[in-house]
């Protein structure tokens, strides 16, 4: 038997472990005691999370699979759907960055697969130091290459990502995957244990000590003591995962499968008892029969492995020599562990001896729901600072190339051409543009996809921060031409037991929440990364926003790049007085200070509304959102990505930094043919959406003029080539110094 | 003309080139796996795609040029069928023996995906019929091992009887070091053997042959094969 | 100059995906006597230390920052006396 | 069971990319007393072969057929007896 101590060593609290004493009516022995601390863990609990994340909204008429499967499928017509999720691998990326990422992305593609659906495309997201950091660019280097060689080894391309640096990132690097696949209605699978009598079996991977403890460890805070967790770290195998996915989607097509999970976070123990509770039913398995790579495993080790590449499989019994057979072809094993039993229970034995039992619902769900204190952090209000006393600077051509050198602005081609982005043939707009559109072979469908997150607004006002980064990630789909149709998210906070921490955290997803309501985009699956701290504080609070629209005629996408001379330039949306928050302030005169960007929910919808409509009507030459540095930045980048140039006169009320640099929330950027521009203001004018002429598409440099009241109180003119230069090789410099 | 996609254990690419033959070309095509083995007369066209075949482990394409369907690729190669190898396929050949020399890790030691410039160095092949000699084309490039190294005398051999047929080049067609992402020697990104029959490319034409893909620089491969073995003629060698 | 021959190899426990297949297909191809494979790396490394034990340093360093990943890998190494 | 360390390593005149870039990277560590290093790979065979003339030929063979390419690399190896 093991007592309270020993339920502390392992993690569990007084609450936890009377918890567990009246589930059983008993003291738990070690073996029983070890599966409640992994699954009663924040990571496979979501016992900090779930009171709060009940508030997303996860309904409508498009959503096929909501939150609580392995991932969320969205309805694109025809009998076509796309799953999707994300997933964070922060900590484990944190001490091997190549293994910690590649696993990651490992992790994600099962979930994909498990549901049915063949993944077609890869998205990731990633925080770090600032590059001066040894450490920081080492994590960043092995980051990224082991995403890249997993992801290209299986022949998923990766399509679309993004990468800040930022000094809250220093000690604990965020590693987020999403992984998103096409599947067909009628062939979803979930992961549920039904029909007493059936077989469950262990397929892929031979277990190994590997990872053990893994979602305990991703359930505390990085520290000297729990980065050497006794047990080996993970090594990601793409060869094999390769085979099971081939086999898997084999196995799936056949209608004597009844379930199949992932094995992720604590392997057999999570995977058996997830999936009998999901059907209101019990396992019964021997830990003997799972294939082993290591001798001498304890039935406690074998239960909580984190090794990698493994799935389990529920099929109507008599079919166990049909599923080895499938998995002989693609050189995999495949075992039966043990059967699915109508008393609820997950009864381990080890050769036919019984060493432990529990009710598997208690185990998958039955983790007693923290309620923790939320209070809002001081520095919110010492943000408020007066920014009208801000000198504004002379040399407005060096702000821009100021801006264009950080890292955080510049291109990220240094780490997307690192990723196979083509393998599939169906990328359509790879990396560098909006969003990543991807073509549906068969079909004259497209989908669009985009991953975003921005921790700098969310720590300055977590819920416009919130709001903030769902729209983003909508404006990218809707400036490719794609309409929106759901999202996944990865939320990435500190240690929730800070009060300050769970007020972000609460904050953030009430964000979400509004936006999703208003924009009508559905959250159909998501990940939580708490303790994400490194030895002073915690990382910005960084929610994640993955997803994905459809384009129902994909030759209709738009890209971000000017498409010919002479076509006039216009901005959707209005240029406003806010300079707070920006990358401008920050970065370039050094200021923390809010207040983060407002977001006018109606307005934006108002704005995206139009701009696929525009897109739609084919209307327009290029379209794209302004963001991170601005009006300037934004038309930069549409001359870098076309190597063409800009001239525009803009009439302002704003100081000229503002109006450049600001970073305003619901504004798109269009490029059309002049002749097209009275339909667009008609347009516009129904829905209600400003519209004013910034300038004209010109080759050779980028030139604003800031006026007002006729007199010019700004000027950028700069030659596009020069941009471009420094846009491109920011980041490259700066790793290779 | 009947095409095989020979499917090797971990090979990803296989979709693409079967997509290309089967639904662009509109000719009959069929996956080959790897523990299977065919005839010559089976098919006019073997295709070694691309991806990594058993994880790139140990080598890229050294474990799958020791698959069973090897020996079958190896009497279709005496009886002079066509034989493409991409990537990944272009690597199995070489550790086949099949074509000569072997590839190094890219000179930046990283992954290497973009569109990229290539000259046509000899288009009297059944590979490269429909292009001009000296053309500059442009072919998406997604690898981690495409720095060919062989020794000095295999490239003499090669320059001097012409079996080097893509090279890295700039826009204009010059084959500058700027313009060699990988490190390969003499720029080299394609060759062909001796007898003109097997090509191995480290580039994928597949991935750049559809309008929607904004390049259809890479159709002409295959079109040209199909010419080749439609029009039955040998082209001079 | 000191020549100093340095392996890596996975640390016990540590999965070796490479191993595993080249193991694989080494059997399929009729090589029944082989019973496993292990992969690791190989390093010539020439030092110029004057002494031996001052190499043995260097080499001690060299590794655990920059040719062994400690999460991973166990190594070992040999020092050899070298002719100019 | 005999364990055999088999050492691979690029022919003379063959380019070593990694081990440039680690030459590199030691340098401006302040590793200026390294002056070279080359990169290999590292096996370790398990092989059942009764003796070891038996075990010989077929590591030679091994190494021939797969695990080296003998355009750009070299080998050598050990056999050790191993206890079962
Ligand atoms: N880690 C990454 N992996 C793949 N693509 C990336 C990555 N980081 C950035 N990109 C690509 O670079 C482009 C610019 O990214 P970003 O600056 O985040 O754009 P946006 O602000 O429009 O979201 C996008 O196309 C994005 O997909
Ligand atoms: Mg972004």
């Amino acid at each position: 038997m093991a007592g309270r101590e020993e339920a502390k060593k392992l993690g569990l609290t007084d609450v936890e472990y009377d918890e567990i004493l009246k589930v059983l009516g008993r003291e738990p022995n070690y073996l029983e005691l070890n599966l409640y601390s992994v699954m009663w863990s924040e990571h496979c609990s979501y016992k900090n999370s779930k009171p709060v994340l009940k508030r997303f909204p996860t309904q409508g008429p498009q959503v096929l699979q909501g939150p609580g499967e392995n991932a969320g499928i969205v309805d694109i017509g025809d009998n076509l759907a796309v799953a999707m999720k994300v997933e964070s691998h922060n900590h484990p990326s944190a001490i091997e960055p190549y293994q910690g990422a590649a696993t990651g992305a490992g992790g994600m593609i099962r979930d994909i697969f498990t549901m049915g659906a063949r993944p077609i495309a890869l998205l990731n997201s990633l925080r770090f130091g600032s590059l001066d950091n040894k450490r920081a660019k080492f994590l960043f280097e092995g980051a990224v290459a082991g995403i890249g060689d997993y992801g290209n080894a299986m022949g998923i391309p990766t399509v679309g990502g993004e990468v800040y640096f930022d000094d809250s990132y220093k000690e604990n690097p965020l590693v987020n995957a999403m992984c998103v696949g096409i599947i067909r209605h009628d062939k979803i699978v979930r992961g549920k244990a039904a029909g007493v009598g059936n077989s469950v079996m262990v397929v892929g991977a031979a277990t190994g000590r590997d990872g053990m403890h893994g979602a305990s460890f991703a359930s505390g805070e990085l520290s000297d003591d729990n980065q050497d967790q006794g047990s080996p770290m993970q090594v990601g195998d793409p060869f094999k995962e390769k085979q099971l996915m081939e086999a898997c989607l084999e196995l799936l097509q056949k209608e004597w499968v009844v379930g199949v999970q992932d094995m992720g976070a604590a392997g057999v123990v999570s995977s058996t008892c997830e999936t009998a509770a999901r059907a209101g039913n019990g396992i019964e398995l021997d830990v003997a029969l799972v294939h082993q790579r290591e001798k001498d495993m304890k039935p406690h080790e074998i239960m909580i492995s984190e090794s990698q590449e493994r799935m389990l499989v529920i099929v109507e019994k008599g079919h166990e020599d049909d599923v080895k057979r499938i998995f002989e072809k693609w050189d995999l094993e495949a075992v039966k562990i043990g059967t699915v039993t109508d008393d609820g229970m997950l009864r381990i034995l080890e050769n036919g001896k019984l060493v432990g039992e529990v009710p598997a619902v208690s185990l998958a769900e039955g983790a007693p729901a923290v309620k923790r204190e939320s209070k809002r952090p001081a520095y919110m209000d010492e943000l408020n600072i007066d920014l009208s006393k801000i000198p504004v600077p002379a040399d407005l051509n060096k702000i821009l190339a100021q801006l264009l050198d950080l890292p955080n602005i510049a291109s990220k081609a240094m780490v997307y051409r690192q990723f196979d982005q083509t393998s599939g043939t169906d990328t359509v707009v790879k990396p560098g543009s909006n969003a990543a559109v991807l073509r549906i072979k068969g079909t004259k469908k497209g989908i669009a996809i985009s991953i975003d997150g921005y921790g700098y607004y969310c720590y300055l006002d977590p819920y416009e921060g919130g709001k903030q980064v769902v729209a983003e990630a909508a404006r990218n789909l809707v400036v490719s031409g794609a309409k929106p149709l759901a999202l996944t998210d990865g939320l990435n906070f500190g240690n929730p037991e800070k009060p300050e921490v769970f007020y972000q955290f609460e904050k953030c997803v009430e964000g979400i929440s509004e936006a999703c309501r208003h924009l009508d985009i559905p959250v159909i699956s998501g990940n939580v990364s708490f303790y994400n701290e490194g030895k002073d504080s915690a990382v910005y609070p960084t929610p994640i926003i993955g997803m994905v629209g459809a384009l129902d005629d994909v030759n209709k996408y738009c890209t971000m790049k000017f498409k010919k001379e002479g076509d006039v330039v216009v901005l959707l949306g209005e240029n406003t007085d806010e300079l707070g928050g920006s990358v401008y302030l920050k970065e370039i005169l050094d200021v923390v200070a809010g207040p983060a960007p407002r977001l006018d929910i109606d307005l934006e919808k108002r704005i995206q509304t139009c701009c696929l409509k525009a897109i739609e009507l084919g209307l327009v030459s290029s379209a794209h959102d302004i963001n991170q540095g601005g009006l300037a930045v934004a038309l930069a980048e549409s001359c870098i990505a076309s190597n063409l140039g800009f001239v525009g006169e803009i009439e302002t009320d704003l100081r000229p930094d503002t109006l450049l640099f600001g970073e305003g929330q619901s504004r798109i950027i269009l490029s059309l043919p002049e002749e097209n521009l009275s339909v667009l203001n008609k347009l516009a004018e129904e829905i209600g959406v400003q519209v004013s002429v910034l300038g004209f598409v010109k080759s050779g440099s980028l030139k604003i003029l800031v006026k007002q009241k006729e007199q010019v109180i700004g000027i950028i003119d700069t030659p596009v080539e020069s941009i471009t230069e420094i846009w491109n090789n920011a980041i490259k410099w700066r790793v290779e110094k | 003309m009947r095409c095989a996609v020979i499917k090797f254990a971990g090979t990803s690419g296989d979709g693409d080139c079967y997509h290309i033959c089967k639904n662009i070309l509109g000719q009959p095509t069929e996956y080959v796996f790897h523990k299977k083995t065919f005839a010559p007369q089976d098919f006019d066209l073997i295709i070694l795609p691309g991806g990594a075949s058993h994880g790139d482990y140990l080598r890229p394409g050294a474990l799958a040029a020791r698959s069973k369907v090897m020996n079958s690729i190896l009497d279709a190669a005496k009886a002079q069928k066509c034989i493409l190898g991409i990537g990944n396929g272009f690597q199995i050949l070489l550790e086949a023996g099949l074509l000569p020399g072997a590839v190094l890790i890219n000179k930046n030691l990283k992954f290497h995906c973009d569109d990229v410039f290539f000259r046509v160095e000899n288009s009297d092949t059944p590979f490269t019929g429909l292009y001009k000699k000296g053309e500059v084309i442009r072919l998406n490039l997604a690898c981690k091992y495409g720095n060919y190294y062989a020794d000095s005398e295999t490239i003499e051999q090669l320059k001097t009887k012409n079996k080097i047929i893509l090279t890295y080049c700039d826009e204009n067609g010059n084959p500058i070091k700027e313009a060699n992402p990988v490190g390969s020697l003499e720029n080299i990104a394609g060759i062909i053997n001796s007898e003109g029959n097997i090509l191995g490319l480290m580039p994928h034409p597949e991935r750049c042959a559809e309008e929607i893909l904004g390049n259809t620089d890479g159709l002409r491969i295959f079109k040209s094969i199909l010419q080749y073995v439609e029009g039955g003629k040998v082209r001079g060698r | 100059m000191f020549l100093v021959k340095v392996y890596t190899f996975p640390k016990t426990g540590v999965l070796d995906p490479q191993g595993s297949a080249i193991k694989a297909a080494v059997s399929s191809s009729g090589f029944e006597r082989v019973k496993d494979v292990q992969t690791g790396k190989y390093y010539e490394v020439r030092i110029d230390a004057g002494d031996k034990a001052k190499t043995q340093e260097i080499v001690k360093e060299l590794c655990q920052n920059i040719l062994v990943n400690p999460v991973i890998e166990d190594y070992e190494f040999e020092i050899m006396e070298e002719q100019a």
